[in-house]
């Protein structure tokens, strides 16, 4: 029984290890201003660099980990924004960057304006700021990351407040 | 007794699991160099190995309107085709395990093989994205091909035997890349076009059609297409460098001279802006056949 | 929305996303054959009523509204809006505060030329290009968040003057900045003009005369590539641009290559504008006080946003909400222009084209609708599909 | 030509037809021409166009409310630095207005927007779709105006 147990912790450990090393990004605008798209294009160029950790921008929701979404989702927007995430495989993360997908942010009330992403799909982590600078988009995608760690090691991590990762 | 040497040369060094490693080593130096020339800082080093495991980790979607059989099949096949080249090729400076006369043909069918399964994968599913990409990734496997394998023929000729075995020991004391240069650049060219670097990485242009004929897979059947991949870069460079850069007599040599190769096709990589699918065809037609036969003409009469 | 096979036509929806910075559009051509010979254009997944919005908010409020119509200008939205309302308060801002708005206004011109550079330039696939040049941009963005506090949305602007003041070691940064900029622009104006890889995707390309380019209504960089010598700054100057004027980039190739190497021009064109209003920045405070209700009236105000002209209309009622406020941005008429040049164009050639107007949202999805006039057929083909059409099509010429 | 010579040249094309307008300035380089009567408004905007005078910047709806149960729309011509503005007021119910697309090909997206928005009947206009709007937004329902009840937002459990 024991080394059963010790044979799945290894395998859980090597898959959680390679899903922390390697989280597959994928962009999606749901009627953002283009602010948070560029500081998220930022973080891809030569001063953040996001590669290094791993990160790579992929075309296909069939090939991303991660959904990071700009914007508050527009009535057109919308269906189309929950047909990606229902085509992402599985273990797949949500992120919304900006305060337009945390909350609606200015656009809170206009007429074609859902307001907010978890409006229309789970959210699994909040990155604030109109935009967030790329430094604030690494660190939310990292302390994502980190969030996939078995709990135990979820206390270590400075600034991670219970459940939904706040950067 | 020599069964399990074969096994273990099959399986473990110059087989399977060294041409796996290696050629995960060699995608992370491409990446690497690319991104350090284009000054940012790339990948770690383990970065495709976590990158393959994670895929062999995740949920593989089969979108319908596709046959399972053949969406599962085409990447083993994908794979088997790249491994089984490698048999035939001195990889890592080891003599060849096989050979028989004429096997320079079946190498370069085997790798073709593995461009055709992707063509194929492509074509499988409904997505546009996906046909229009196997459409690319077959026009270009067709423009390349021919003037590649006369690029390889040059050597053959000069030793005087299709075995690719032969071909690398007569290459080793006579360094081919100074009598055939010609042969070697559309050689070296060739190569790009197969692998699908970037001037001629039309069939999976990122910003274009997403991820080509690809777009559909996930999880297992990714992992071992991309796996295909990096053993057809080893094979790949093995052939060029072991015809024109005197044959890879060991494994520092056979390691320093595919880096070089490498290092010279990461440099054309990130200067070229890509070309549209029509100018690769016209670039190979017009210009790789001619260069190829102006080399031979010199060759037979010089 | 499921995938609908037919003999004559096939549908199939694509969501619209993409992996560089793209906002979803839709453009429908109907085709005689292989030449193009109508067009329009669908837009709205980014339609968020922001017009409305400004009804029901106060004249403060409202800045913020518009400075996110778009983030890559936002400084010419919130500058358009202020200068619309001083117009409606008749308070003219003072003079330093003009100067700064001007200043601002031409860094945010550089950084969205070189923004733009690197998104062609990855979008033709020379990824090293778009490396470098968003790395440059990086120095922009230094600056503006040096002077302003914020690297995008930098609302440098407030009703009546501006919030921040130019000291000596700020001016120092953006001088040494801007010849960092100036000589990393000349290297990118070499690329683009010579780089023989480059140059096959855009020479010849698109070809907009003079007399198309006035009817069509192109604007900004677009119409001045094909010599339509149509730039606010200088035809009809406003604010601080009447001291400092501005020498306009005219081309008269008309084509893609011309559209590229107007911008870069430009760039030259802002930082020596940017280096002489450091020299002579006029002394004075930084804002005047406007009233909480602004006077009723109207007010019509035309600036030079880096993608072409903004028109801005208010209308107030005397109370502390406007009763109407319009927004033209100047990628419609860019995008109305090219959808009109497309007709009578090849098919081959429309994806550079749309590329080459530098639109505020470059459309990923592109979906293309092709309504064949013979047989009333209708085939939806995506953007990739458009190009391979085109590539199909250039096959059989034998070009 | 300064703006003097333009707005000048402006009026005198106006008063050249007996077209039934009233022409003012109400601001320094802008001339208001209210055209009294719709059918006049194709060809003052052809008369201003064989002169090449401006160019079509953009179109303004305005919905003047209930009560004066009126839309005024504003023509924006500009040239160079002064604005020539055809004002041209029609009822609030069923309101219908010429297009000006033939003369002008950009004025079709103005138009679009001003149709969706406003719910003004565009005679002539060939595209009819939505510019801005959804495709899920109830017929009916023109945003812009003023008294408009807005459709609530589709609720996140409904199926898309």
């Amino acid at each position: 029984m024991s080394e059963q147990n010790l044979w799945r912790d290894v395998v859980d450990g090597l898959k959680t290890w390679a899903r922390v090393n390697s989280p597959w990004v994928i962009h999606f605008n749901t009627g953002s201003c283009n602010g948070c798209d560029i500081e998220i294009l930022a973080t891809l160029t030569p001063r953040y660099d996001l590669e290094r950790m791993g990160v790579k921008l992929q075309g296909s929701p069939r090939h991303a980990d991660v959904l990071l979404c700009t914007g508050a989702v527009t009535r057109q927007a919308r269906e189309r924004l929950a047909r990606i995430y229902e085509q992402m495989p599985q273990p797949r993360f949500v992120v919304a960057i900006g305060s337009c997908a945390v909350s609606g942010g200015v656009f809170q009330g206009c007429y074609n304006v859902m307001g907010g992403i978890d409006q229309v799909i789970p959210v699994d982590a909040f990155i604030p700021g109109c935009p967030p600078r790329p430094e604030a988009i690494i660190d939310g995608v990292v302390k994502l990351l980190s969030s996939l760690e078995p709990a135990r090691k979820m206390a270590e991590i400075p600034g991670t407040e219970g459940e939904k990762v706040v950067a | 007794m020599n069964t399990i040497s074969t096994l273990v040369s099959m399986l473990i060094f110059p087989g399977g699991l060294f041409l796996v490693l290696a050629g995960l080593f060699y995608q992370w130096f491409d990446r690497k160099l690319l991104a350090v020339l284009q000054n940012r800082i790339g990948p770690r080093w383990f970065q495709p190995l976590a990158d393959t495991i994670k895929l062999l980790a995740k949920e593989e979607v089969i979108p319908n309107g596709v046959n399972p059989y053949l969406f599962i099949g085409l990447p083993l096949v994908a794979l088997a085709g790249a491994l089984t080249a490698a048999l035939y090729v001195p990889v890592a400076g080891v003599a060849p395990s096989y050979g028989f006369s004429g096997d320079l043909v079946v190498v370069l069918y085997l790798l073709s093989l593995l461009t055709l399964c992707m063509g194929l994968a492509g074509a499988n599913s409904l997505d546009r994205f996906s046909l229009v990409g196997a459409t690319r990734t077959l026009t270009q496997l067709f423009s390349y091909e021919a003037p590649f394998l006369l690029a390889l023929l040059g050597p053959a000729l000069v030793a005087g035997s299709w075995q690719v075995g032969k071909i690398t020991t007569y290459a080793v004391n006579h360094w081919l890349i100074l009598t055939q240069p010609i042969g070697f650049i559309v050689a070296l060219i060739g190569l790009m076009g197969k692998l699908e670097m970037p001037p001629f990485d039309a069939p999976e242009a990122h910003t274009e059609i997403v991820a080509g004929a690809l777009t559909e897979y996930s999880g297992r059947g990714l992992a071992i297409f991309d796996l295909g991949r990096a053993v057809e870069l080893i094979v790949g460079l093995t052939l060029v460098s072991s015809f024109y850069l005197g044959g890879v007599a060991s494994l520092p040599w056979f390691i320093a001279k595919t880096l070089a190769l490498l290092f010279v096709m990461i440099g054309l990589q990130s200067l070229l802006t890509r070309l549209r699918i029509d100018q690769t065809i016209g670039l190979w037609w017009r210009y790789g056949t001619l260069l190829v036969l102006v080399q031979w003409f010199f060759m037979a009469f010089a | 929305m499921e995938t609908t096979v037919t003999s004559k036509s096939f549908t199939v929806p694509i969501g619209p996303q993409h992996p560089a910075l793209k906002e979803p559009g839709h453009f429908q051509f109907t085709v005689d054959g292989e030449v193009v010979t109508q067009a329009y254009v669908r837009l709205g997944y980014a339609h968020r009523g922001i017009e409305k919005a400004a009804e029901s908010r106060n004249w403060v409020q409202d800045l913020y509204l518009l400075e996110r119509v778009c983030g890559i200008c936002s400084h010419i939205h919130a500058f358009a809006y202020c200068l619309a309302v001083e117009q409606l308060a008749h308070v003219e801002a003072p003079p330093r505060a003009e100067a700064i708005r001007v200043l601002v206004a031409e860094l945010e011109r550089i950084h969205s030329h070189f923004l733009w550079m690197g998104v062609s330039a990855h979008e033709a696939g020379f990824d090293t290009l778009f490396m470098y040049s968003w790395r440059d941009r990086e120095k922009v963005m230094d600056i503006l968040e040096g002077l302003t506090g914020n690297r995008v949305n930098y609302s440098a602007n407030l009703l009546g003057g501006v919030k921040f003041d130019i000291d000596a070691t700020q001016a120092k940064a953006i001088r040494e900045g801007l010849d960092f900029l100036e000589e990393r622009a000349g290297h990118y104006l070499q690329v683009l003009s010579k780089d023989a890889m480059f140059l096959q995707r855009t020479r010849g390309i698109g070809v907009m005369t003079r007399t198309e380019a006035e009817v069509l209504g192109a604007v900004g960089p677009t119409a001045r590539a094909s010599f339509v010598p149509r730039d606010m700054r200088l035809t009809a100057p406003y604010s601080a641009y009447r001291q400092f004027p501005v020498q306009m980039v005219l081309d008269d190739r008309g084509d893609l290559e011309a559209r590229f190497e107007v911008r870069v021009h430009e760039l030259f064109e802002s930082i020596r504008l940017i280096r002489e209003i450091l020299n002579n920045l006029p002394s004075g405070e930084l804002s005047v006080r406007l009233p909480r209700r602004i006077p009723a009236g109207e007010a019509m105000v035309r600036l030079e946003a880096p993608r072409g002209e903004v028109f801005y209309y208010i209308k107030s009622n005397g109370t502390d909400k406007p009763e109407r406020l319009k927004v033209r941005t100047p990628t419609i008429c860019n995008l109305n222009s090219v959808i009109r040049l497309a007709v009578g164009h090849q098919l081959a050639d429309v994806p550079m084209i749309l590329a080459g107007i530098d639109p505020c949202f470059s459309c990923n999805d592109r979906m293309v609708t092709l309504t064949d006039a013979h047989n009333e057929g209708e085939r939806l083909m995506t953007w990739p599909q458009l190009r391979q059409h085109g590539i199909d099509f250039y096959k059989q010429v034998g070009k | 030509m300064n703006n003097e010579e333009i707005l000048s040249l402006a009026e005198q094309i106006v008063k050249s037809w007996n077209w039934t307008t009233e022409v003012s300035r109400s601001q320094p380089n802008q001339l208001d021409v209210k055209v009294l009567k719709l059918e006049e408004l194709v060809p003052i905007v052809v008369g201003l166009r064989v002169k090449r005078l401006g160019y079509l910047s953009a179109i303004v709806g305005l919905d003047l409310g209930s009560a004066a149960d009126q839309f005024e729309i504003l023509y924006y011509f500009c040239e160079k630095n002064s604005a020539i503005v055809l004002r041209v007021h029609t009822p609030r119910v069923n309101a219908s207005l010429p297009s000006l697309c033939e003369i002008i090909p950009s004025a079709e997206v103005f138009e679009r927007e001003l149709r969706e928005m406003f719910g003004i009947d565009i005679v002539g206009l060939k595209t009819i779709e939505h510019l801005y709007l959804p495709e899920d937004w109830p017929d009916g329902v023109f945003p812009m105006l003023k008294d408009t009840q807005l459709p609530a937002l589709p609720v996140q459990g409904e199926k898309v």
